[in-house]
C-alpha cells in the first residue's frame, strides 16, 4: 500500500478533472456520442481510494467510471479512444463510456446498471477471501440502494465475510449535510443510508467527500481492517453536485477549471463560485496545502501543464486512432480456446 | 391530424387517465433521453400528478406494485424505462403477472401495462439495447404490443389502458418516438392481434414489426424504384397474440418471405415466423425464408461496429433480392 | 372489524389444524401428489390476522396458504379439492396447493415464490390508498428477507406510506427466544429481522406466535394504526417449528392431535411432547381458556367434533370431485373480453 | 459402468472440485426434492465443504457472486436451483455474464456454470416448471448445455467446469436424474456444439433434447415396432452453441423432421430449428416441419391437466406419422 505526496495527490485529482473536461468539450463537438457521466466534484473518493490498493485487488466501478479508472492508473490516451469508439481504446470500441473496464488494472468488470455491479464485487472478494489474497473496492452511486441487488450483495457478505469495502458516492448532498445530518431523499426512505448495511451487520462510517485528508483516513482504516479479515466495510462518501450536473448532458458552467479561482478569482457563475468554495474537492485541498506551505501556485501551475499535456496528448491519441473495422464486432462475443469448436 | 409516436403514447395516457380513474401511472418517463419527446408528457404530469406514484430505481418493485394494484382492481401503467431494465422485473412478469390469472382458475384478473422503450437506440451499448419480445414470447398469459407507427402508438396504448384485461408489455422503441403518422382518433382500429397490411405487393412479403416496420417500407420503395420488385409490408403489430393468418396468406400470395426483425437472430422472433411458415406455409414457399436479424453479439457501443450489426433497410433489400433468386 | 370469542377462536385454529391432518394423510395415501406445506403451529397468526379484516381488505400469502385462506372464511371443501387437483377446486385444479387463491375473500393472488408477494401485496395497498378503502396483510416466511424483491417492497410501501401490514412469520425459533432474545440465522445476517424494515423507516414490532392473545392485541392495534393513515407496519411472529415439519414431507409424529393433550395426557414421542407443552398456540390456547373459566373440556370436545365432521365432508367432497377434463387445461390463460380476438 | 443422471452430475462435480483448486460451488442442491439422487451428493458435501459456500434464499446475488468470482479467477459453479427461480438472477445472467468478455475488448473471461434443474417435474405447477433454455437462447455470449442423458450430463458438467472459458447455463431436469446411461469416461466426449445421433434412421429425424430425447427414443422404438418406419434421433446436447449442420444433414438424409422440445410453442427451440429448415434446407424437406412442444398455457397443477400439455412419445410418434402422411 502507498500513499500519495500532496502534489501527487493534486496530480490526480486535477487529472480526472480535466480528462472529464475534453469530454465535455469532445461531446458538444459531437465527437463523442451517446449519454455519458463526468466525475467532477468526486476526484477525492477515487484518488484515496485507488491510491490504497495492491496489484491482486480489484474495484468495481459503474457508468461514472472515468475517474475511478484514471486513478487506478489507466492510460488516458487508450480510455479516451475507448470514450470515442476508437480502435485504440481499451475494448476496441466496444464498451464506449458505460462499460469501461482495464482487467489488468484489476477492474475486471464495469456495470452500467444500477445496482449491477454489487453482486459482481462481492463474488470478486469471495474469490479473494478462498484465494487468501486481495480485496474488492466497490463503487456505487446513492440510487444503487435502491435495487433489490444492492440488498442480496450486503446479505451476503455480510454472512460471508468477504473482504470489501462498498463506496456509495451519494453525489447530491447539500455542503450543510456533508460531514453530518440527516440524508433525506423522496426515493429511499432511510434517514441514514448507513442504517440499511447496519442493519445486516455491517460496520459503517460517512466521510465528506469534498475532504481528501478525511477521506485517506478513513479508506486507510477500513481498508486496514479488510485486509486484516474484519469482514465487509460500508462507507457513504458525502458529494455536492457540481453545477454543471444539472443538465441532461453535463456542461461547463464557466469554462475549464482554473488554478487561479484556488487562489482568490472567483468565477463570474454565482452556483460555481458557491460550489468551488464549499465543495471542490480539489481546489480544497489545493488551497489546504498552500496554507499549510505543503505546495505552492507554481508547483500547482507546472501539475497543471504537465496535466494539460497529458490530456492533449489523450485527445489527440483519440482522434487519431481509427474506428474498429467492421468486422471487429463479431469478435470476443465467446472467448476461445474452451470452446471445443 | 399527423402526429409523431411520442405524440400518439403521450395522448393515449392522457385520454385514458381523464376517462377512467382506475387509470393510475407508476413512474413517468416513457420518452427516455429525448428532449423533444419528453415535452409531450407536459399535460399528463401536470393533469395527473395524484395518479402519478414516485418510483425509486426499484424495477421489481414497481413490476410487482402494477400487478398488486391490477389484482386490486386497477389499471396500472408501468414504466420500466430501458429495455434492458425489464430483467430486473422478470420474476414479477413472467413468473406472476403471467400466471395469476390461470392460476385463479379464472377468478382474478390482471390488467396491468409494463412500457418498456426498448431497442437499438444508438451507442446504447450492451447493457442498454435489449429487444426482450422474443423471451417474453415465450411467456403464455402476457400480450405483447408493438407499434411500428404513430397512429398505433396511440391505438394500441389506448386500448391496453381502457380494454385489455390482461397483462400486456408495450414495447416502444426509441429511434420511432419522432415518426409521424396520419391519426385518425374516432376510426375504429384494427383489432389487437391483427397485423397491418402497410403496403401492398406481389412479388415478396416483407414481415416487420416495431423499428423493422419504417426500414421494411423504406425497403419496399427501393425494391420498387431499383429493381421493379413489388414488396408487401406486413406490421405484426403485436406478437402475442401473433397474426399467423395474415402472414401466411401474405406469403400464399408472394410465395418469398422476408422477416425484419430486430431480435438476435437466435430464437428470435423472426424464428417464429419461419418456423410457422415451415410447418403452414411450406406448400407456398417458393423460396427459402430469409431472416434479417441482429446478429448474435452483444450490441457494442462504437457507431461503426452498430452499425454493422443494425437491421436496415439495406439488407432487407438484399435478402428480397436473395429470395428472388438475384 | 370483527372480534372472535374465545370458542370461536378455538374452533378457527382447531380447523386448520384438522385440514393439515387430513393433507398429510391423502398425501401418505398418495391421493394428494406433490411437495405441500401444513400451516401446524402457526394457526393463531392467520387465525388473529384475517379476523379483523373487511370485505374490501385484500391477504396475500404464499405456499404455505392453507391456513391464512381458512381463517379468512374459505370454504374447505374447494380448498381440499384443489389441493388434490380437481375440478371442484377453487381453480378447477389449475392452482394446487401451492397458489391456492379465492378473489371473492380478497385472497386475489398467492405466489409461490421467495419474495413473490411482498411487491403484489405492497401494489394492491396503493390501490387502497388510491381509492380511500381497504387495507392488505402480506403474509410470507422469514426467509422471503432473503430476497431483493422484499426491500425493493419496504422502499417501496415506506416511501408511497401505503395501507400494509408486512406479516413475517418467523417459524424456527427455539421457545426461549420467542418473545425476546436476538435472531439467529446462518443466511440472514441480521441481528433482529425487524432492524432491516426499521432501517427504512417502517414503525415494526416482535410478537410471540404461540400466544393468541399477544398476537390479537398486536394486530388489532397495528391495523389501527394502518386504516388511520400511519403507513405500513412490519411484524414479525415468532413461531417454533413443529416437529412434523422437519421431514422433507410433513409427518404426524404421533398421529392426530388429541384434545386430551391439552388436558394433562402426553403423547409418546418426548420432542412433540416439549413442544405442545411450550409452542403449540391452540393447545396454549385452550389452555388458557379453560383455566380462566371461559371454556370447559366438553366444550373443547364439541368444537372438536364439528370440525372433524367438517373436515371428514371437505375430504369427503374433494375425493369425489372429479378430475378436470384434460381440455380445460387451455382455459383462463388470458380472460376473455379485453381482447378484440 | 451403468450410471444414473444424478450419479454422473455427482462424479463431474467431484472430480473437478478434485482436479482444480479454482472450482467452487456456491450452493449445493441440484437434486431438487429426490432423496435418492440427493445421496449422490455426499461425497461432494463430505470432501469439499471449505469450498461450498452457505446461500441464502438471494439468487441475484448468488448469480453475480458466481460472475463475480469468475471475472475474479476462479470456476465457480452456481445451484440456482429449480429453472423457474433464474429469473431472480436474470439482471445478473443476461446482463452481466453474458456481456462482459465482449464489453471488456476480450480482457475479461467469464468462467461461471449456472445450473438450473428445468422443465416439467410433475406438479410443479405454474411457478416451479419453466424451461428458459429458449429465452436464454436469446442472449448472445452464452453456452446453454442440455444433456438428454446420463453419460453427457457427466461429460457435460465436467467440460463446464474444466474447459469452458465463457458463462454457461447447465439445464438439467428432474425427471431425469434417475435414468441411466453407460459411461467410459476415459473415452473422448463428442465436442461440445457437436449433436449426438443417438439412433439412425431413414425416414424421419426426431430432434430432441434434454427430457425429449428418451421420449423421442421411445418414440423412434414405437414407430419402428409398430409402423415399420425407421426414424432417427438428433439429440442437440446444446442450444448455444447449436449444431446446425448435424440437423440439417439428417433431415437432407430422410426429407422429414419433428421437433421434439418442451419449451412453450411459441418462440421455443423448436422454433429456431423449424427456421433454420426453412432457411438452410428448404430444399430436402417433403413435408411440412412438425413441432411437437408444450402448449402455450401455463403449466397446471392437476396431473390430469398436465399430462395434457406434456410432450410424450405418443405425441412425437403422431407428428413423425403426420410428416409421412399417414
Ligand atoms: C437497473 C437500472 N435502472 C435504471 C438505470 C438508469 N440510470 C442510469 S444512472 C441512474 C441514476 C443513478 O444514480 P446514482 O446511483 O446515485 O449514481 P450517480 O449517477 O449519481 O453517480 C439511473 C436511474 C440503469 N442504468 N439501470
Ligand atoms: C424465488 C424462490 N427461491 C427458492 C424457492 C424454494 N423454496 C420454497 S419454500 C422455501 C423456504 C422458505 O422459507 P420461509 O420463507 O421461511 O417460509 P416457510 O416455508 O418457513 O413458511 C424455499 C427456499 C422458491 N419457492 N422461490
Ligand atoms: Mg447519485
Ligand atoms: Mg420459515
Amino acid at each position: 500500500m502507498k500513499n500519495l505526496g500532496v502534489a501527487d495527490r493534486v496530480l490526480a485529482m486535477l487529472r480526472i478533472r480535466r480528462f472529464e473536461e475534453q469530454c465535455i468539450r469532445l461531446s458538444a463537438e459531437k465527437k463523442l456520442v451517446g449519454h455519458y457521466h463526468v466525475y467532477i466534484g468526486q476526484e477525492a473518493t477515487a484518488v484515496a481510494a485507488c491510491t490504497l490498493l495492491d496489484k491482486d485487488d480489484f474495484i468495481f466501478s459503474t457508468w461514472r467510471n472515468h475517474g475511478h479508472l484514471l486513478a487506478r492508473g489507466a492510460d488516458p490516451r487508450r480510455m479516451m479512444a475507448e470514450i470515442l469508439g476508437k480502435s485504440g481504446g481499451y475494448a476496441g470500441g466496444r464498451s464506449g463510456t458505460l462499460h469501461l473496464s482495464v482487467a489488468a488494472l484489476g477492474a475486471p468488470a464495469t456495470s452500467a446498471l444500477v445496482g449491477g455491479n454489487l453482486p459482481l464485487a462481492n463474488g470478486a472478494a469471495l474469490a479473494c477471501k478462498q484465494r487468501g489474497s486481495g480485496m474488492v473496492v466497490n463503487f456505487f452511486g446513492d440510487a444503487g440502494m435502491e435495487e433489490g441487488a444492492f440488498y442480496e450483495a450486503m446479505i451476503l457478505a455480510s454472512v460471508w465475510k468477504v473482504p470489501i469495502l462498498f463506496l456509495c458516492e451519494n453525489n447530491s448532498i447539500p455542503p450543510a449535510l456533508r460531514k453530518r445530518g440527516q440524508f433525506t431523499s423522496s426515493t429511499l426512505p432511510a434517514k441514514q443510508l448507513v442504517d440499511v448495511p447496519k442493519s445486516l451487520n455491517i460496520v459503517t462510517e460517512i466521510v465528506d467527500g469534498a475532504d481528501a485528508d478525511a477521506l485517506v483516513e478513513c479508506f486507510t482504516r477500513l481498508t486496514a481492517e479488510i485486509r486484516s479479515g474484519a469482514g465487509p466495510r460500508f462507507v457513504e462518501v458525502r458529494c455536492t453536485r457540481w453545477p454543471g450536473s444539472f443538465p441532461l448532458f453535463p456542461e461547463l458552467p464557466d469554462g475549464e477549471w482554473q488554478v487561479a479561482w484556488a487562489f482568490g478569482q472567483k468565477p463570474d457563475r454565482q452556483d460555481l463560485a458557491v460550489w468551488l468554495e464549499h465543495s471542490d474537492p480539489l481546489l480544497l485541498h489545493i488551497r489546504k496545502a498552500v496554507a499549510s506551505g505543503e505546495l505552492d501556485r507554481s508547483q500547482v501551475e507546472a501539475i497543471d501543464a504537465q496535466v494539460r499535456a497529458e490530456m492533449a496528448a489523450a485527445v489527440r491519441f483519440a482522434l487519431d486512432s481509427p474506428y474498429p473495422d467492421p468486422q471487429e464486432a463479431y469478435r470476443h462475443v465467446l472467448a476461445q480456446g474452451g470452446q471445443t469448436r | 391530424m399527423k402526429i409523431t409516436f411520442a405524440e400518439g403514447l403521450a395522448r393515449a395516457i392522457h385520454e385514458c387517465l381523464a376517462a377512467d380513474e382506475r387509470v393510475m401511472l407508476i413512474g413517468s418517463g416513457f420518452m427516455g433521453l429525448n428532449p423533444v419527446a419528453q415535452k409531450t408528457m407536459e399535460p399528463v404530469l401536470k393533469d395527473f400528478a395524484a395518479r402519478i406514484s414516485v418510483t425509486p430505481i426499484s424495477e421489481l418493485g414497481l413490476a410487482g406494485a402494477g400487478i398488486g394494484a391490477a389484482v386490486a382492481g386497477m389499471r396500472p401503467l408501468v414504466d420500466l424505462s430501458t429495455g434492458s431494465f425489464i430483467f430486473q422485473a422478470f420474476p414479477q412478469v413472467v413468473n406472476e403477472a403471467a400466471n395469476i390469472h390461470y392460476m385463479s382458475g379464472g377468478q382474478t384478473t390482471v390488467p396491468v401495462t409494463f412500457y418498456s422503450l426498448a431497442g437499438m437506440r444508438g451507442s446504447g451499448a450492451a447493457q442498454h439495447s435489449h429487444r426482450p419480445q422474443a423471451m417474453l414470447g415465450q411467456v403464455p398469459g402476457l400480450q405483447i404490443l408493438m407499434p411500428g407507427g404513430a397512429e398505433d402508438a396511440y391505438y394500441l396504448m389506448k386500448w391496453a389502458l381502457r380494454e385489455s384485461r390482461n397483462p400486456t408489455v408495450f414495447i416502444s422503441h426509441g429511434l420511432l418516438l419522432g415518426e409521424t403518422a396520419e391519426l385518425d382518433a374516432d376510426a375504429p382500429m384494427i383489432p389487437v392481434g391483427r397485423a397491418r397490411i402497410r403496403r401492398d405487393g406481389g412479388d415478396v412479403s416483407l414481415i416487420a414489426n416495431s423499428i423493422t416496420v419504417p426500414r421494411a417500407l423504406a425497403a419496399a420503395g427501393i425494391l420498387e424504384k431499383e429493381h421493379g420488385i413489388s414488396a408487401e409490408v406486413v406490421d405484426l403489430r403485436s406478437i402475442a397474440p401473433l397474426d399467423r393468418e395474415t402472414v401466411l396468406r401474405s406469403v400464399a400470395k408472394t410465395g418469398r418471405a422476408v422477416i425484419a426483425d430486430e431480435c438476435h437472430r437466435s430464437f428470435g422472433v423472426a424464428a417464429e415466423i419461419a418456423a410457422t411458415l415451415a410447418e403452414e406455409g411450406l406448400a407456398s414457399l417458393k423460396a427459402p425464408v430469409c431472416r434479417v436479424n441482429t446478429p448474435d453479439v452483444p450490441i457494442p457501443f462504437s457507431t461503426q461496429l452498430e452499425a454493422e450489426l443494425t437491421v436496415t433497410a439495406d439488407k432487407i433489400v438484399a435478402g428480397a433480392l436473395r429470395t428472388l433468386g438475384r
